[in-house]
Parts: C-alpha cells; structure tokens; sequence
C-alpha cells in the first residue's frame, strides 16, 4: 500500500521552507519552490531543485492561493505539496483539493483539521474523550452583546481567542468588562485581516499557567507515539518566543499522563501525521486541552534535538503510508534542547517589527548549535511577512548547559541592518526565575524591562565613535567627489579588496 | 591640521582628536587602537579585546549613525568643529531638543489616530495604530509636548520613516 | 583538592583554537587567545575576550614560541594554557614548563607524554601490557645503510615513521628496496622542518589495514573510560580526510575488547585528560596498537556528536582536578556521526594546497550538522599554517542518514575564491565501496581518480559563460574609467548597493 | 551594436549573443534568464533551476575567468569579435596551444628540480618538487614538449603563479 514519494512542493516560504527542503535532499526526494515576487531571491528559493514564481508579494496573491500551487505541483510533477506552519497548513479545504488533485498532501486528513481547528467540536470531543479543557463557550460570538453577558457568565479575566489559526493574532486578555468591546473589534479585525475569517469566542483566561504541549506522531497504521513535551511559557503577546524540551517542571510520571492523553486525543480524531497537542498547566500542575495544532510546529527542533528523530522526515514517511520506524518504548529523551526565535524587533521600542536589507548575517556556529535561518546577507526584510528570519537551537548536556550554550551562541550570532531580538533572548537565559524554571506565560510581561538589558560598556562607546567618525569621513569624501579609495573600505566585501591589489589588512 | 569631533552616545561626550601624523586623542589622552578592516565592517582592537563595529547613517542631512558594537546597538552623533562653530552662532542643541516628530518606524497602515491636533500630550504616551506585518502596533511620543499637525489620516499607507505628528 | 580554572590562554590559531574558546564561555572561563602577525584579524582572536600578539607569521617564531606563550600566560593573569591539537600540544618539555611556571596544563602529565610520545618506548610499555603491536624496529634509523639492513630483517613493504609527531608528515611506505634511500631522505626533511627532528623509525607495513582509534577519557582519581572508535581509514598520504563514529565493521563486541585495550594502555602510563589510542584492524578483526595520541584529536567531534559528551569541556573539568562525572556504563553511542575535513586543496590537481582569500563563505546548516571552522569571508588562507580550514561534521540516525545528510550539506556548503577539497568529500559519500562500509586505508589511492568527478552540465556552463561574460564587461567598463556603476555589482556586498539607493535586486 | 562573445569551457563553445534591447542568443536560440545579484556573486535562473556563480579573473591580459557554478569550479575563456579577428590574422589558437608554462600554484620553496632543459617530457610527468604548508608538492608538466626554460633553482622562494618551466 506504501507509495515512494519522488517530488515535494513545498508550499511555504523562510525558515520553515529551508527546513523541508534540506530533509526532502537527504531523503534524495526532488524539491519544487513557489514564491513571490519579493522572494525571488530567497534561500528557500535557491536551495530547491527547481522554483515557480507563483504571485506578487502579498500572501493571498501568492503562498495563499490554493489553485495556483496545485497547478503548480500538477504541471511540475509534484507528487506531493508539504504547507509548513502557517499560510495553507491547517486549511482543510486545501488538503481536500491537494488529494482531490491526485496529489498526496503532507499532514494529517482534512477530517482531523477540521474537527481540531473549529475549537467547539475540538472542545466536545475532547470532553467526549475524558481530556480535561479549559471552560468557555462553545461557539463563536455572534455580538458584543452576547460577548459581555458569555464574558460575565464565564468570569473575568477572560480570553478572546479567534476561532482560525494561531500564532498569537486575534488574541486579547480582557481583565475588566469596560475594555471588552475594544478588544473584541481588535480582536476581530486582527483575525481578519490574517485568516480571512473574524469568529471570535471566548473561554476562561486560566491565571498564571504555563504553556507546555505534546508533540505526536502516528502513522496511518493506526501506531500513534508522543515525543515527550516542549515547554513554551515564554510568550509575548501570546507569541512563543523561547521554548525548551524538555519542561523543568515535568518528570516521567507527569510527561507519560500528558503523553497519554495527547495520544488519546490524537486518536479521538482519527490522527495520521506529526501533530501538537497543546495543553495549560495550572499551578497544581493539573494540565487542561488548550488545542491541537495539526501541522508541524515552528518550535519542532527542540523536539528533533532531544530525541534525535528527524520529524519532517517522519510526516514523509507517514505520507507514503510507511508504517513508524519505533515504538513509544524507543522513544527517550537525550540532554536538553532550547529554541530562540529570532525576529526582526526593536526590543528597546515596545518590539516594534523592523525592516530592512541583512547586511552582514553570519550565524553562531559550533557542537550543539543549530540555526535553522530563512535569510541570506543581502536578504530583504519586508512588511508583507512574519519578522521571525531564524531560529537559533541549541542542545546541552543539561538544562543549565543548554542555558550557558544558548548565551554564547547569540553572543556569537552576528547580524547587521536590522534590529534583532537576540538582545531579550540573551536577557531570557540571564534571569534567575527562567534558570531556576520558576515562570509561567507572564513571564515577559512581568520581568522584562528594556532599561535592563545591559548598557555599553565605555571602551564600547569609543569603538563606536571612531566607527561612526569613520564612515562620516568615507561618507563626505564620496560627497566631495574625492578619490573613492577611501569610499570602498569597509563597505565593499573582501573580492572588492583583493582586485585592488590589497588583502584586508 | 587635527580633526576634531565631539561624539555624543547615551548621553554622554566623547572628544575625539586625530592629528595630522594620524595620532588619536580620546577626551586629551593618547589612544592606540589597531584597525582591521572584516567583512562586516571594521573591527578595532585596544587594551588587546576587539570590537566588532558597524556603522550605518540614520539621517539624509546630519551626521547621525546608528553602530553595533559587539552585538549591541547605540546611536552615534558626531559634531565636527565647523558644526560646533556655526551652532555657536545659530539655533543651539538644546532649542532643537524641544521640537519633536513622530515618524512611522516601518511601512504600514494607519489604522487609529489617538490624538488630535493641539492636545497636550506625555512622553511615551500612545498616539498612533500602526497595522504592519499583520499586528497592530502602538507609536509612542518621543517626548512631552503639544500635538502641532498630523499629517497623516486613518487607512492612510505610510512609508518607513514617513513623519506622521509633529510636536511642539 | 580541587580548584577552578577562571582564565585560560590557548595556545593555538584556526578552528580548534574557535572550538575551545567556545568551550570555555560555555564554562563562564575567561579566554586569551594568542597570535601571529598574520592572524590579526583571525576569527579565534576576535572571539577570545583577549588577544595578545607572539610573533611573526612562521610558526616557530610565534605558536612555537614556548617561552613568549608562557610569559603571555602569566602577564595575562590565566591559570591555565590549552594547547590545542599540533604545535605545542605533544611536547613534554613545555608541558612541564607550564606546570613549573605555576599553570595547570590542559592535557596530559608530562611524563605521559613523553612515554607515548618516544615511538619505542610505548611500544616496549604495550608490549608488557599484553597490548598487540606491529612489528617493526625499536630505535630511530641512524644511516642509510642501517635502513636497509632493517627493512629487509622487517619484510618489504615498510613503513617510514617519523619519531616525533603525526599526521602523515615525515611518512612514507615503502614498497621495493631501491626506493628506500629517496624515501629516507625525504621522509627526514619533511620531519626536521615539521618538528624540528628528522628521527625516523621503520615498520613492517600492514597490508589493507583499517585505522580505528579508541577515544579516552581519564581523570586524576584514576577513573578510565573509553567513548567508544571512531573509523579514520579514509585517508590520503597518510593524512585522515573523513572520519566517522562508529565503524562499519565494530559491533558491541569488539568495542568492549577495543575498549579495555584502550584504557590499559592509558592506564599503563598513568594517564590524565582526553587522549587517544590508535589501532590498526586487519582483515581478520585482529587489531594492533598503532600509537597513543596524548591530546585532543582533530576528529574528536564524531565522539562528541554520538555520546553527547562534550570532550573540551571534560579536559577542562579533568585539569581542574574534578573527577569525571560519568561511569563507563553511562556512555552510549547514538546515531551516527561524520566528519570531512574541509581543505585549500586543488583535487584536481594532485590535491596542491591552495591560497588566497576567502571571497565569500557560508558553510552548510541545518538539523546535525555542525561547523567547526577557522575561517571567515575574508580570511586569507596563507602559506604558513596547515591547509584545513573547517571541518564538517554531521549526525544521523544511522549511517546511511549520516551519508545522505553529510551529501547535503556539502551540497550547501558556499566558498569562493579558494580550491576545496568538497567534490572530493563528495565522491567519497557517493562511492559505493563507502556506503557498504568495505574499505580499507587505500581507499582514496585504489578508487579515487579525479577524472571520475561529476562535468558541469550543460545549464552550469551556461551559467559560467554568463558569469564570466558579467565579470568581464565590469572588468572593460572599470578600465576604460567609466563609471564604477557598474564596476560595483556583484563585487560589492549588500551594504555597498543601499548605500547607492538601490536594493540587491 | 550587438555584442557577440565565444566562451570556451571544458573543450566545448558557446556562442553568446547579446542584442541592442538585452535579447540573449545562446548558440543562435532566444536565451531567457533571470539575474540576482546576491552577496556571494551573481545567481542565474532559467528552466527555473537557479544557478549560484562567482567569477574570477586567472589572468592579467586575457580574458580567462575560474568561475564556481553551484560549487563546480570550471576555467572559462572568452573570445570576443575583436579578439577573433585579431586570431585571424595572427597566430592563432592551435599554435598557442603547443606551447605552455608550468607555473608555481602556490607560494613555496623549490626543492627539487627534475627535468633539465631540452628534455622531451610527457604530459602529467613530475617537473619540480614545491615546499609548501611543511609538504612536499609535486608539479606535473600541463602537456608534453621539450623544456625549453627552467626560470629557477633548488631553493628558490617563489610566489604563486611564478613560471617555473617554458615547454615548447
């Protein structure tokens, strides 16, 4: 019943793009690229075998348009088309017409997107199931009427949580009913605008939790394993910025209590594929159902460094209907693994998204770094996508190895032309509630102050000053019209250099 | 003939002297400093650590910059004599302090004006959505002051840098 | 009895130089690095917190220079000096110079050293441990004629060995009698201006033999342990070029008598720190030592990546008198690992070293792959030091996923502006005698010919008659004294183009 | 004017012709390709496979360029129609074949000379023995000929891409 699968299109962009077309190589599978217009240039696009423009810029011209990538995996001989995390990935209806099309889509079936990603029936079944869930209402709020009397019922403070997609947009806490309606139009034009779909419901904002999830796997044998948890309480704006595997807070007795129910509630909705079962922990350490993301996660690393399983390939594998190469007693977590998302943010102005051209970019390097990065120097960060460009990984032999290791790597991480937010995630691994794993979800919230991240140093100062004093002097000899030798140094790379005659020194 | 610059970072002075036979003076005393040019940017090294610097201008008519050293970010102002001279005569640094603009720190949406024009307003306080890489972001007043003109309107698509408030 | 190391000065350039102090600011250790005129602007003197300049370019007037290093040490407030693999690293002289000087050297006792490091001496001392060794003569050649003498009573063909060092330097087989005197004399030459002592040995040569080694780990409470073999057969003029962990041929049973043999040796010459115990394995699994390296190895990360252990970091803790905080039974091997040394070779030309400057550099990323490299954009790689400048190494599930990843990431791998020895570390992951595990140390002399390299295609040639079109029109534009418009692009990096308005597209 | 180049590579010849209005014509057919210019050189797409390149000049007066496509090193030499021209009356290509150089590819000390002049040698034979990074490099002769010229002698420091030997 196993097919081989021969060529994958990928149909995602950056990081995530890279990241499938490096295991598609090392399974010898042929790799096709889609891209925009603003992508034609972009690692992803160079990496593939081969690369179809497919749109301009904007996402719902391009990685949105489901009929254009089917024609595309149809007319480049596509067997397969793998969505990544985000754009397509948890459309059921674009699942549906990838097999409709006679092409095998790389996740689970459009029946298990569907009833996980519509958060009532997810709710019902898991509740059905015995998996424990967070209370709230059970359908979307049809006015901000209704919203204020379900909010009351539900007790303040109370989440607002759109019904599409994830990622932390369309979410907002309302802690008091005055600030309901302003949050809830926020709410509803965020979802909007980034899923094309405005249902909102509402659910109880369970206070001080963390957030850990379950990665699992099945096959479409029916053999579903877990792959232990990753702990994502280090969260902005409902945004996961750093996530670690496995959780300080979770030893075997609880890991194989959630294991269990998220591998119940993969089965609950027939599972085939990788998956993410996503759970609240209060402080009692009682775990609550949150959602089940069905797809990859941006964060799977942490997961692939402990275990040292290979998940992309797995949901390949899975795809061709190849049975799981292990059973749940091969499975063991090795040393500790931490992820920092890196985005293109100014932490010390409120992490505003920034922009801009990548003019130097050379990750950290070295035993047990990995940098799954979706930029190249020279690589444009523009309005029209995710700010995340990389994700910087690390493995230790344990928690505080992985914690000293995560440090020297963004120490070492050099990247110039935009703002970064290595500076908070070198402030993260320096605070001693997150050492001694002493947090939950408002972690930032409560700890972080841009005043607190270090200060340069004197001696720092004056490196800048003589370089600033430098590239004015290059900047008004070129405005003189003077000899331009000046001019190139420093801004010209070493080729430049070399053919005139000079080495760097 | 020596080059002389005050750098102003963080709020504090540097005077930076270079003499005709390339000696430098930092704040009066002799400095030595190696100077290596890499591929991302230029490194110095003195009192045997190195600096990773790179330097790129934020401004069209003044010489401002913004440079990473180490990894860490700070602004770089620089006066040269002429500057400092001619300051002497004209409009001094501190005037210029007191007038403030609100500039859109990324390409994107207007989606609310929180002010109106004549409005006493607080540093830091909230006066401008910004929808931009599909989050809405707040922009803050850089200082304290009266809200002059707006010069932008709700739905309006705006440039980096675009100045959207002036304060007075 | 124990005392921590806060400041260490290492005592070498290039890659191992980067990987220790990576090490170390893990550890929170203050780093010096040390170097010479031409390494100014090396990456390991950028990472070090400080940077002290000891000489001129040639090695024996700078990382040779035992004296100026130890002042260096002392001046610099260090407590320790790491040296690194080469140079100084196997000279009991200035190991025992650093310990009179009141500075822990990281690395053997002296004595140790100095007993491994006497060819005869530590084959005497195996001998009396019951450690099998080839057979061969048990002092250095005095004359020509001694030579022959010896070589015929041994049995053609022999082995030319210089007596101090390895690496290949200073060796030559030899196959007829009337090649020996050439190869005596030349053998002699390269071992005096190698290290300074042109003593050379003679043993018989094992015919079709494999090279695997035995990675060990003592501390100063008199606790052994061995990290499993790595396989180093692949090798060209005596020099390893591709190394992996475990071997093909070394099931659990063998490891385990491998192992203890290992651990005598190190116990016979009371051993302290990381060292190395190298065997040749003939066709019947018969294994003789060969020599004990008593140093970090190049090669050491394939251990790393399959036990996890991070083997800088346990010399350190070793050095600090602490004892190691695992037992024999807690060292598994995981997955598979593979390390290519990465070189300034031309393969196509007889693999001549290579100079020049590094125009652009971007080495490979992604799920187990790891870089230890000592090079950046802009490095010149210089006649002074020897031509390795980065070694890539990659993990796997097993050892075909550590074939196929290691294919892709040499795939990945950019560098311009140097001849490397990547297509040759291609070939051999491509070769079918590789992938089955059934080679010996001759491998690259019975199979490798540079014919068999893969053509451009057609479309590549293309693409080079593009380029090379490109760059010469800049090249007449440039000349002719037109504008540098168009002198610029391409030559230029990204920083260059927006300050000229544009974007890089 | 349309420009019209000849580009040996590897034994084969492309004829590459560029039109006024920037039409490509690879051996007379319409050529399309797109152009970036990215930070490590300049990366071609066509037939939508994407093509990495770095150019570099291996001579001082002709136009021979190593050129690296996709990581394959390959030596280019280009021919334009003043160049072809000019063969045509001088002495042309096959003539300037029969003659070659062996040249220093590294800087090093010679330690060894092993052809004397006038000897006939065989293409790939061993000519002189380089020291370089502390080994022991053979030089091979590029083609068969008579040693016209040995330019140096034992122990000789020499710089990459001395000439070392004149075959003829």
């Amino acid at each position: 019943m196993s097919q081989s699968i021969r060529s994958i299109l990928v149909a995602n962009r950056g990081e995530i793009a890279v990241r499938i077309i490096r295991a598609c190589k090392e399974l010898g599978i042929r790799t096709v690229a889609v891209y925009s217009e603003a992508d034609a240039a972009s690692p992803h696009v160079r990496y593939a075998d081969e690369a179809w423009l497919i749109g301009p810029a904007p996402s719902n011209q391009s990685y949105l348009r489901q009929d254009v990538i089917i024609d595309t995996a149809r007319s480049a001989n596509c067997d397969a088309i793998h969505p990544g995390y985000g754009f397509l990935s948890e459309n059921a209806g674009f699942a549906r017409a990838v097999e409709k099309a006679g092409l095998i889509f790389i996740g689970p079936p459009a029946s298990a997107i569907e009833t996980m990603g519509d958060k009532t029936s997810a709710r019902k079944l898991m509740i059905a199931r015995g998996v424990p869930v967070v209370p709230g209402t059970e359908s979307a709020v049809t006015s901000p009427e209704e919203a204020e009397k379900t909010a009351l019922e539900v007790g303040y403070p109370i989440l607002l949580k759109a019904a599409a997609g994830g990622g932390g947009k369309g979410m907002r806490v309302v802690e008091r009913p005055e600030d309901l309606r302003k949050a809830l139009e926020s709410a509803q034009n965020e979802a909007r605008s980034a899923f094309g779909d405005d249902r909102v419901y509402i659910e109880k904002f369970v206070v001080k939790p963390r957030h850990i999830e379950i990665q699992v796997l099945a096959d479409a044998q029916g053999s579903i394993v877990h792959l232990g948890e990753r702990e994502c309480s280090i969260q902005r704006r409902h945004q996961k910025v750093v996530e670690e595997s496995p959780s300080a807070i979770v030893d075997a007795e609880l890991r194989a209590r959630m294991g269990q129910a998220a591998v119940d509630a993969a089965r609950a909705c027939s599972y085939v594929n990788a998956g993410t079962i996503e759970f609240l922990i209060d402080e009692n350490r009682d775990f609550y159902f949150l959602e089940m993301n069905t797809r990859l996660q941006v964060e799977h690393p942490v997961t692939e460094l402990v275990t040292g399983i290979d998940l992309v390939k797995m949901q390949i594998l899975v795809a061709e209907q190849k049975p799981l190469p292990f059973t749940q007693d091969d499975i063991r977590l090795q040393g500790h693994a931490i992820e920092c998302r890196l985005c293109a943010e100014d932490v010390r102005n409120n992490f505003l998204p920034d922009t801009g051209i990548v003019m130097a970019c050379r990750p950290a390097q070295g035993f047990g770094v990995r940098d799954d990065s979706g930029i190249l120097e020279g690589s444009e960060i523009s309005i029209h996508y995710d700010p995340m460009f990389a994700k910087l990984v690390v493995w230790g032999m344990d928690r505080m190895d992985a914690i000293r290791k995560m440090r020297r790597a963004l120490d070492e991480y050099v990247i110039h032309g935009i703002e970064t937010t290595i500076p908070f995630c070198r402030f993260v691994m320096e605070h001693p509630k997150f050492i001694d794993g002493d947090f939950q979800i408002d972690f930032v919230q409560v700890h972080f102050r841009p005043e607190d991240l270090p200060e340069p140093t004197e001696d720092e100062e004056i490196a800048a000053a003589l370089a600033a004093i430098e590239q004015h002097e290059r900047w008004e000899l070129s405005a003189a019209g003077k000899s331009n030798g000046g001019l190139q140094i420093g801004r010209c790379s070493p080729w430049a250099l070399r053919n005139r005659g000079g080495g760097s020194r | 003939m020596s080059v002389v610059y005050t750098v102003y970072i963080n709020g504090r002075e540097y005077r930076v002297e270079r003499s005709e036979e390339d000696t430098l003076l930092i704040n009066g005393k002799p400095f030595d400093a190696e100077r290596y040019v890499v591929n991302d940017g230029v490194m110095y090294r003195f009192n045997r650590k190195s600096y990773a610097t790179y330097a790129v201008p934020t401004s069209d008519d003044e010489p401002q910059y913004h440079v990473t050293v180490n990894g860490k970010g700070m602004s770089v102002e620089l006066e040269d004599e002429k500057t400092a001279l001619m300051k002497s005569f004209q409009i001094g640094k501190a005037t210029q302090l007191q007038s403030a603009t609100v500039r859109s720190p990324m390409p994107g949406k207007i989606t609310r004006i929180m002010v109106t024009e004549g409005e006493l307003i607080e540093a830091g306080q909230g006066v401008i959505i910004l929808e931009a890489m599909k989050m809405e972001n707040e922009i803050k007043a850089p200082s304290a002051g009266i809200v002059k003109a707006i010069r932008v309107k709700e739905a309006d698509a705006v440039e980096k840098n675009t100045v959207l408030i002036d304060i007075s």
